[in-house]
């Protein structure tokens, strides 16, 4: 053995990994910046001058990234909420309050085994997953975040919404009918007709609000409600917005309207045969999708990412770090610093039994929750995105709650009840709904051209 | 004990009783041939002072020299229960009438005295085994049974999973699956 | 249903709400553990004395009472000398195989006491004729059963047992209780009482230890030899 | 059916089958044995068969059911019992009197006591032993908890299958309680074991009477918040209100008892009809309802809880003082007879009938549970219902498949 082999086979695991990584390191940065530096002016340009494409290829990037923590957090709402309704505990032991508990489930899931049934069509069962989960990320990209912090801004988003939110049906239909299983086809075929009878609803209690807005570009939609929140088209068109969430809970399959995965009648619907991340994809699917409505509902009828009421005075912060010089490095090392002491002190006088240590630990805690709410406070204050972001996910995640709400309270329906309300009810009110708002806006025209 | 129902009993069926009535505690028990149990269900069934709409228990019973279906009643005309015993089954072909046709809800209380004691009901209409797998070939709640030699008889020993369940007979059938009638 | 449509829904959905504040009812198990009643009949466990040695005495009560057979226990008896067995193969072995076996009509095997002397159990049947074969004789049979055969043969145990219905571990505990019912012929038991003669004599253990403590000891009981 | 053809497996290409086991037909592989099975297992057009079971989420148990399907409509059904069964009448036979209860213990689990009462009853008319009054008083007291817990589950499983969540841990809440004081007083949470030839096992305690007490006190307000939210749902209501619906006629020609027999508008309580116990010096009500829908069955439970939280009571004021046990020979060795004695339970008629030849060991013990009886008229309420209400139809019945299968 050389002394090469005897000195490495002395090092530890960390030692061995360092070793390794260091020198690979070392070159790829020398490698990548004389890349960067020969190259840059050239990519730079390249990318300039395909500006919407690139725009576009990190919003596919950055929506897609995102489904994956909505879902997780959405799936932990839902077991940790209606455990509480329960009167249960719920998760509790992964994470702080059981948080992480569905991430475990993801890593559980790609661990599984993934098999096909025998006598399954293993390309469109191996396919129909990805439809669905495809079908839902997509619809995410016309939906508007914040001022400018939105996928791409068509003008046909809301028909784009439709249109492509509709496909996952296919992807469901593909799933029950690729099983080679009598309880899938009936869920994939109990999704499909469920799905057609509720878009028609769904997209007619739309148009009412799309005569009052005269567009169909989400961020137009949005920015027509800004100001109080009497001016949310919620109050305009109180009728569309019911119409539309009951529709919008029969399209994400969700209770009471979840007949396509019914457990207590056809074991899991389409995903009866699923196992491993071919679920994972029907069942981060599904969140995204409470997700996805819950966000559109907030975006046509409850002034999207505008606050309720407009900011009483108009903030512009003129900060400008850079103008403190070294006084900054200073700041930023004294402040945390004297920030400890200053919280530690009161918690330290408290009690006697309360130890030095213990003060200062619990006194640096509060004193970095202090500078992030600082932080952010500024920066809802000054930055208008991160105020609408603010006011979008907020608002959305009441929706998901009343999802998550009903679906711990409510019984299941019936397919043919089902088709009843949705023919019957959902489409002549909808209806009703189109033609009274015409007629409104007919009237007020006339009245004042 | 309702003496009195005893002395109807003996007035009614004075001709198919093959035994004393017999009383004791809340009960009375007759004792009838298997032929005569279609007539006489019917009569405790129907006739307005009899009137014995609920039945309550039907069950085989083996005695080791004989086979026994044994009828519970129950009517609101007497505070007794009725014990109808259809007595005197032989032990190597037991058949017995069917009162399906007049409590439907006996069918699966047949098919389980059926499947514990081999006894044929005639007139059920669905007289298949219930509990035990379809492959199986002994009684087992019969007095002679005694599981290491008459389970072994049946193939698999009586355990087996439904994919894997043969056909009744010793000679092997081939699948039969029947889409549309003929 | 009410007149107003939803209404009931509604109603539902304030009272999930309400319960969504409440107060839980989850036991977190391996932190808090609930209080078992005092009646609980669930423990599986043998209790200790104060000094640290095994409550349990071995009598077999348990094993008989247990109605679904699920105790088997085995031990030594007090003489040390034969090993007692009470399970589910003595369970089986005495109470299904048997009576399935009877009421089939088939003869009844009894290959656990095969290694066991036959003897002529025609005498034991008068004596239990005589007493009714009633359990609550059993000392009476038992003294009987000793004067016939001279000791208390296994089969003639065995057939007590069966034809009184009183369990065999219960009768072989009347009989290890009392000193004068043996379960060998007396030259065994002479045998054994000179083996006994060999060691030294209890009494000169005390004697010796009387003396080394300089004092007498209680003097109420007689060694015995 | 061996098939011969070597099935390749879809998941791994290398592993060939003997069998193509992953289509699992539900047409059994050998000749129908009767008329009624070679009907049922002939498809006409359009038809499907579903196998439902016994790997189900909402079977109650190891349930087998063959759905013959038109579309999602139900035209006929097979149950397949079997998965279940343990031949207690087997074990029975080959046990003494005092063990033989403990095995019909098990039988309907959720409701124990009254699996034993029936036993015990007639046990006690064979051997002629009367029973102490407190200890009579003592198990209508606690039999009476039991149809609670029992009825409490019920409610709750409905709603499950139903698709919703919550009421059954709700439910499940309320039945801790009960199962929690039963436990104080017998000894076991679930299979109690309690009542004894000639009495019961053990007298009243302290831990069950303070925790009977504190239950008492909010029992009728709790079960009356969890069933707001049901009872008024329209959701619920919809679904419920003429499904399953039996005649008189009918439920008396399908042996049916109670609660099921009562939701069509008869009166028969074998409490009542034919008294056991000290039921003839207590007072309660005997609830029926007239529609003999599910509904109808689903809201007399919940008025047969309150009758027995009334029994509850006059138990606890009448208890009288004195022995809970009879004298008894160790050894119980019946003269040779028959009985046969039925108690009310939760699900309905829960009956023995006992054959002794002499011995220690009953020489013939029939069980009858109303689980069993209900479960065949699934298929006369199912046919021409969505396959939907087939879980719903079966809830509403309230079988317990250990009870189905012994």
């Amino acid at each position: 053995m050389t002394v090469v082999g005897k000195s490495w086979s002395r090092l530890t695991l960390p030692g061995k990994i360092i070793f390794t990584v260091v020198p690979l390191l070392l070159v790829t940065t020398f490698v990548a910046v004389s890349a960067i530096v020969l190259l840059g002016p050239t990519i730079i340009d390249i990318l300039a001058a395909n500006l919407p494409i690139v725009r576009f290829v990190v919003a596919v990037t950055i929506v897609l990234l995102m489904t994956i923590p909505t879902a997780f957090l959405i799936i932990y709402m839902e077991m940790k909420v209606i455990a509480l309704m329960n009167l249960r505990i719920g998760p509790d032991r992964v994470g702080p309050f059981g948080s992480l508990l569905s991430v475990v489930h993801g890593l559980k899931v790609l661990m599984k085994e993934d098999f096909t049934p025998t006598g399954a069509d293993p390309i469109v069962f191996t396919w129909a997953p990805v439809v669905t989960y495809l079908a839902s990320v997509m619809t995410l990209l016309v939906i508007p975040f914040a001022p400018g912090i939105f996928g791409q801004d068509l003008n046909l988003a809301l028909l784009y919404f439709f249109a492509i939110g509709g496909l996952s049906v296919v992807g469901l239909l593909m799933a029950g009918w690729s099983s080679y299983n009598k309880y899938s086809l009936l869920g994939g075929l109990r999704s499909a007709a469920q799905v057609i009878s509720y878009e028609i609803p769904l997209t007619l209690s739309v148009v009412g609000l799309i005569l009052l807005a005269g567009t169909m570009s989400l961020n137009k939609i949005v920015e027509q409600q800004s100001g109080w929140f009497t001016d949310w088209y919620v109050f305009q068109q109180p009728l569309a917005v019911l119409i539309f969430f009951i529709a919008a809970t029969a399209e994400a399959n969700r209770t009471p309207f979840d007949l396509t995965e019914a457990d207590s009648e056809i074991v899991a619907g389409f995903a009866t045969e699923y196992s491993g991340m071919r679920f994972g994809f029907f069942f981060f699917a599904e969140y995204v999708n409470v997700f996805i409505i819950s966000a559109l509902t907030v975006t046509l009828f409850f002034g999207g990412w505008n606050a309720p009421f407009p900011w009483p005075w108009p903030v512009t912060l003129d900060l400008d770090p850079g103008s403190l010089g070294i006084l900054l490095l200073i700041l930023v090392a004294i402040v945390p610093l004297i920030l400890t002491i200053v919280f530690a002190a009161p918690v330290w006088m408290i009690s006697a039994r309360i130890k030095g240590w213990q003060a200062l630990i619990v006194g640096f805690i509060l004193a970095n929750l202090f500078i992030v709410a600082v932080i952010f406070g500024l920066a809802y204050v000054g930055l208008d995105w991160v105020a609408g972001i603010f006011w979008f996910l907020g608002k959305t995640y009441v929706f998901v709650f009343t999802f998550v709400w009903m679906r711990g309270t409510l019984p299941r329906v019936r397919i043919d009840q089902l088709m009843d309300f949705a023919w019957k009810w959902l489409l002549p009110a909808s209806l009703l709904n189109l033609f009274v708002t015409a007629a409104a806006i007919v009237v007020a025209r006339s009245v004042r051209p | 004990m309702d003496r009195l129902f005893k002395s109807r009993l003996e007035r009614r069926f004075a001709d198919q009783l093959t035994g004393p009535v017999r009383q004791r505690h809340d009960e009375t028990e007759i004792r009838i041939a298997a032929g005569d149990v279609v007539a006489v269900m019917t009569a405790l069934h129907d006739e307005p002072d009899l009137h014995f709409q609920f039945l309550s228990d039907l069950a085989g019973v083996d005695t080791g020299v004989v086979m026994q279906v044994v009828y519970h009643l129950w009517s609101e005309t007497t505070p007794d229960w009725l014990r109808v015993t259809a007595d005197g089954l032989s032990r190597e072909d037991p058949r017995v009438p069917s009162v399906t046709f007049l409590w439907k809800g006996a069918e699966w209380m047949e098919r389980e005295a059926y499947d514990m004691f081999g006894i044929t009901f005639e007139g059920n209409r669905d007289l298949r085994r219930i509990y035990m797998p379809p492959d199986y070939q002994s009684f087992p709640l019969r007095k002679d049974f005694y599981l290491p030699d008459d389970a072994a008889r049946s193939p698999g020993g009586g355990v087996r999973p439904m994919e894997r369940t043969q056909a009744p007979s010793t000679t092997p059938t081939t699948a039969l699956v029947r889409r549309t009638p003929v | 249903m009410s007149l107003v449509p939803g209404l009931g829904l509604a109603k539902g959905m304030a009272l999930t709400l309400r319960r969504f504040f409440e107060p839980k009812v989850t036991v977190m198990y391996p932190e808090d553990r609930r209080d078992v009643p005092h009646k609980f009949r669930g423990r599986l466990q043998l209790l200790y004395d104060e000094w640290g040695t095994l409550k349990c005495e071995t009598c077999f009560q348990c094993a008989q009472a247990c109605p679904i057979e699920c105790i088997d226990m085995g031990g030594i008896d007090t003489r040390g000398r034969y090993h007692v067995h009470w399970g589910a193969p003595e369970t089986y072995g005495e109470r299904r195989e048997e009576s399935a076996l009877r009421r089939s009509g088939r003869p009844v095997p009894d290959p656990a006491y095969r290694p066991f002397a036959a003897v002529d159990l025609g005498a034991l049947d008068g004596i239990l004729d005589e007493y009714d074969h009633d359990p609550a004789h059993m000392l009476a049979i038992l003294e009987a059963t000793q004067a016939a055969y001279g000791y208390l043969p296994v089969a003639a145990l065995k057939r007590i047992s069966q034809l009184t219905g009183a369990w065999y571990a219960m009768i072989y505990g009347t009989a290890t209780y009392y000193s004068h019912l043996r379960f060998e012929p007396a030259e065994a038991s002479a045998q054994a009482a000179a083996v006994a003669a060999h060691r030294p004599p209890e009494g000169a253990y005390l004697a010796a230890l009387d003396a080394a403590l300089g004092k007498r000891r209680n003097p109420g009981k007689p060694a015995r030899a | 059916m061996p098939t011969s053809v070597p099935h390749q497996s879809t998941d791994d290409p290398r592993v060939t089958l003997d069998r193509d086991l992953g289509v699992f037909e539900p047409v059994p592989p050998y000749p129908p044995r009767t008329e009624r099975e070679a009907e049922f297992y002939t498809l006409g057009d359009g038809e499907m068969f579903i196998n439902m079971g016994p790997q189900h989420p909402s079977t109650h148990g190891v349930l087998r059911v063959v759905l013959k399907l038109d579309g999602e409509k139900v035209v006929d059904l097979d149950p397949v019992l079997g998965y279940l069964h343990r031949g207690v009448e087997k074990l029975c036979e080959n046990a003494d009197y005092h063990q033989a209860i403990c095995y019909t213990d098990p039988l309907e689990y959720v409701s124990s006591l009254f699996n034993e009462w029936a036993p015990v009853l007639a046990f006690e008319k064979l051997m002629d032993i009367g029973v102490p009054r407190r200890a009579e008083y003592i198990r209508v007291l606690s039999s009476e908890l039991n149809r609670i817990a029992s009825h409490a589950l019920f409610l709750g499983w409905m709603a499950l299958d139903l698709g919703g969540l919550t009421p059954i841990l709700w439910s499940f809440i309320e039945r801790d309680e009960i199962v929690d004081m039963l436990a104080a007083l017998t000894g076991q949470r679930m299979l109690f074991n309690y009542f004894r030839i000639g009495g019961v096992n053990g007298d009243l305690n302290h831990e069950f009477m303070s925790r009977l007490g504190d239950w008492m006190a909010k029992a009728t307000e709790q079960i009356e918040a969890g069933n707001t939210l049901l009872n008024e749902n329209e959701i619920f209501v919809r679904r419920m209100r003429g499904l399953g619906t039996i005649d008189t006629a009918t439920a008396l020609r399908m042996v049916m008892t109670g609660p099921n027999l009562r939701a069509t508008g008869v009166p028969f309580d074998i409490r009542r009809a034919h008294p056991y116990s000290v039921f003839p010096e207590l007072e309660f009500d005997i609830p029926t309802r007239s529609e003999g829908d599910c509904l109808a069955r689903y809201l007399l439970r919940m008025d047969e809880i309150k009758q027995s939280l009334r029994i509850i009571d006059q138990c606890l004021h009448n208890m009288p003082d004195g022995p809970v046990m009879a004298k008894l020979p160790r050894l119980l060795r019946p003269r040779p007879g028959r009985a046969y004695a039925a108690v009310e339970g939760p699900r309905g008629q829960y009956s023995t009938y006992a054959i002794s030849d002499g011995t220690d060991q009953p020489f013939r013990m029939r069980i009858h549970d109303p689980s069993f009886i209900h479960l065949q008229s699934v298929g006369l309420m199912m046919p021409g219902h969505l396959i939907a209400d087939t879980m719903a139809i079966m809830a509403s019945l309230d079988p317990i498949m250990g009870g189905v299968d012994k």
